[in-house]
């Protein structure tokens, strides 16, 4: 399973530094979707510093929406899906592999935003630390659910207009969780709850779709 | 000795289309079986559930051994199936695809780069990205990945579609080579000159259905189907 | 189960005409005692919804529960049955009916009582993700495709969400316990109830409970029908499929 | 009585008839389909 996992997602990482699909339309996306969010709350108004944690990962929970659909095109692109299907190798490999791509991504692209939060946004990443974990979790929970979600949508008409509404709703926990354990970290809010507690739900959630992934994707990687 | 292919009366689904509507086969180790019958008789359907890849709702269905209706997809990692699609990553190079499916199938790199050499994309064409090859290429470099996997079942769908000539007779000298290794072969192709020659045995396939006796099924006249080998 | 549709058409027979029975009648209690439930200090005339809002939405969630369980006998191989497919993709329809009416019901009875149509109450927001999760089970369901794929597919689909629940629920409580949740516990009508009051309250969750049971079982029969016509068809294509004509 | 209050009651009733009336019907037209057919 282990090395069927790494052998997918050092693939599905090569396949993106020769595509460069995130790079060059993922990542511009995420940065204009903070860009119009400035646009719609005025700036002057200190609505934005306020509102930050949770502008952040709603355009992260976006750029994720369309790499786990990224991600799920390479495998439909001129019958690589039926050849994944017959290579022999552990879906639960083939999921974890596609998940950890989608996560190693999906942080990447949280830094770059996160430097565009800074600096867009005027706010002042004080908790460090606290941010990373959050980060850290908040996308492996999302990498995991939305490599579910996408095979479970995929190989279906209409899927483009499917994984959002089955996706979106399942991942609200993590929209919530995330941006308050980020708000206590950004703007110093203190929290009734606290960073930790919302970390522990994080994780539980990312454990949660994990296991699931593991024993489910099998079983869905079956299609016409 | 137990048959490589082991069918009697299969039915398979495609949704609501009965794709296969009774398909009696019988292929022994070695041989290489030619399919062959008209657009839409079932051929591509019958292939991908050899492969496992279509579920068979009715009959016996067995291929190396294995109940295709108990357990479909243990078969999968045993057969090669060169399809219409090329099966390939468009943005990867050739031989990263190669080594890609040879590294899932438990292949050493040596056999990637063997079939590589192989089909005659070794060199400056193994580090070109897919998506910059010609149909013909893609079909040498889907060739590549087939031998590179190893398998004891091949099938083709149509494998002469897109060579040229010279790779029409690379693939003829792969599958006798095959077969002369012990490997089994089955494939359809309207190319018949070709696949007649190249072919142990042929296999009428009609309306979704073949019988073992290779009479033509009940609703099909013969002059409909000419040439029957 | 009994179906006496072989003689008569339609999907009833003496299991929902019992259920049918109680489910009205129960249903009709609740109507009037809920009616007839006097006015509060705080609430006025509305608290009159205590009757059937909180039944809708008990029935809500049983309706999630029974098609989770179902998508889960399904998966398991011991017990797998196409019944439970039927059973869990009609429970989850039901479900979104009676998920739909708690929200409308719960958004009338909020515009008098916090004078706003809707309120990012934890319990409301946790209704409206269930509704979100029907509604992509639903989606998914009624995507073409092979049985036992769609079955396969919208059971996996079924348990994602409910596996979701309890971390949406932690989700929604903690993160209403930031803002004014508590003062909207205070105008809410579970604080001073009577008996009068839990007892109509109850009656709804009955009756809401019945009306489901006699909803679901009936949906199962529609889509038992609708199988066994799918199945026809497939025969008559099978038929036909043999006696093709072949032309080169 | 209040309009709220029959708002809420009302909503209830429709929609619980309105979906059971759908499926009492769909059932009947299945089963009206199929003995139909079995006479044809």
């Amino acid at each position: 399973m282990w090395r069927d996992a790494v052998l997918v997602a050092g693939k599905d990482l090569r396949i993106e530094a020769r595509s460069r699909v995130t790079t060059n339309q993922v990542l511009p996306y995420a940065v204009l979707v903070l860009v119009l969010f400035a646009f719609a709350l005025d700036p002057d108004r200190g609505v934005l510093a306020r509102a930050s944690a949770g502008l952040f990962w709603v355009a992260v929970l976006f750029s994720a929406l369309l790499m786990v659909q990224r991600s799920n095109v390479i495998e439909t692109l001129d019958g690589a899906r039926d050849a994944l299907r017959l290579s022999g190798l552990d879906p639960a490999g083939i999921f974890l592999g596609k998940a950890a791509a989608v996560m190693v991504q999906l942080l990447l692209l949280e830094i770059v935003l996160g430097f565009g939060v800074v600096v867009l946004y005027g706010v002042d990443p004080a908790g460090f630390g606290v941010l990373a974990v959050t980060a850290l979790v908040a996308t492996w929970g999302l990498a995991g659910a939305g490599t579910i979600y996408g095979v479970l949508a995929a190989g279906q008409r209409g899927r483009e207009t499917l994984l959002p509404l089955l996706l979106l709703p399942v991942v609200a926990p993590v929209l919530i969780a995330a941006t308050r354990a980020s708000e206590s970290a950004l703007n110093g809010v203190s929290l009734d709850v606290s960073a930790g507690d919302w970390i522990a739900l994080l994780t539980v959630f990312a454990v949660i779709y994990t296991s699931f992934g593991v024993v489910a994707f099998g079983p869905l990687l079956e299609d016409q | 000795m137990e048959p490589v292919v082991h069918l009697r009366a299969a039915v398979c689904l495609l949704g609501r289309f009965p794709a296969l509507a009774g398909v009696d086969l019988e292929v022994d180790r070695g041989e290489v079986v030619l399919l062959r019958g008209p657009n839409g008789a079932g051929k591509t359907t019958l292939l991908r559930a050899l492969a496992g890849l279509v579920p068979v709702a009715e009959g016996e269905a067995f291929v190396l051994g294995r109940d295709l209706r108990a357990d479909r997809q243990a078969v999968r990692s045993l057969v090669g199936l060169l399809g219409h699609a090329s099966g390939l990553y468009e943005d990867l190079s050739v031989s990263d695809n190669v080594s890609f499916w040879a590294r899932a199938a438990r292949r050493p790199k040596s056999a990637a780069d063997g079939a590589l050499a192989r089909v005659g994309l070794d060199g400056r064409l193994a580090a070109v990205t897919v998506s910059r090859l010609s149909a013909g290429q893609r079909r040498r470099a889907s060739l590549a990945v087939l031998l590179a996997r190893d398998c004891p079942l091949w099938l083709l769908d149509e494998p002469h579609a897109g060579l040229d000539a010279a790779g029409r007779d690379l693939l003829d000298a792969i599958v006798r080579g095959a077969a002369d290794e012990g490997r089994t072969v089955v494939f359809a192709s309207h190319e018949l000159d070709r696949a007649v020659a190249l072919a142990d045995r042929t296999v009428v396939v009609a309306a979704g259905q073949a019988r073992l006796d290779g009479e033509l099924p009940r609703a099909v006249s013969p002059s409909a189907v000419p040439h029957v080998a | 189960m009994s179906n006496g549709s072989g003689r008569r058409a339609g999907t009833a027979g003496a299991l929902t005409t019992t259920l049918g029975i109680a489910a009205l009648l129960s249903l009709g209690v609740t109507f009037a005692l809920g009616l007839s439930l006097p006015a509060t200090v705080e609430q006025g005339d509305y608290s009159r919804l205590i009757a059937i809002h909180p039944g809708l939405a008990w029935a809500s969630y049983v309706a999630f529960g029974v098609g989770a369980l179902a998508s889960a006998a399904w998966l398991w191989p011991r017990t797998r049955a196409r019944s439970w497919d039927l059973l869990a993709g009609a429970s989850m329809e039901v479900a979104v009916l009676f998920t739909a009416l708690t929200l409308v019901t719960g958004s009338i009875w909020g515009r008098p009582t916090w004078g706003v149509w809707w309120t990012w109450d934890a319990r409301l927001t946790l209704s409206a993700l269930m509704f979100m999760l029907e509604l992509g089970y639903l989606a998914l369901r009624r995507v073409p495709a092979d049985v036992e794929i769609t079955a396969n597919r919208s059971a996996v689909a079924a348990l994602l969400s409910v596996v979701v629940v309890p971390v949406n629920h932690f989700a929604v409580e903690w993160w209403r316990t930031l803002h004014q949740g508590r003062s909207l516990m205070q105008l809410n009508p579970r604080r001073e109830l009577d008996g009068e009051f839990i007892g109509a309250m109850l009656v709804g969750f009955l009756a809401m409970t019945l009306v489901y049971s006699w909803l679901v079982v009936h949906r199962v029969r529609v889509a038992r029908l609708e199988a066994a016509e799918d199945e026809s068809m497939l025969a008559r294509a099978l038929d036909e499929r043999r006696a093709e004509e072949v032309t080169v | 009585m209040n309009g709220y209050v029959a708002a809420g009651y009302g909503s209830t009733l429709f929609g619980l008839a309105g979906y059971a009336l759908w499926v009492l019907r769909r059932g009947r037209m299945l089963t009206r389909g199929r003995s139909g057919r079995g006479l044809g």
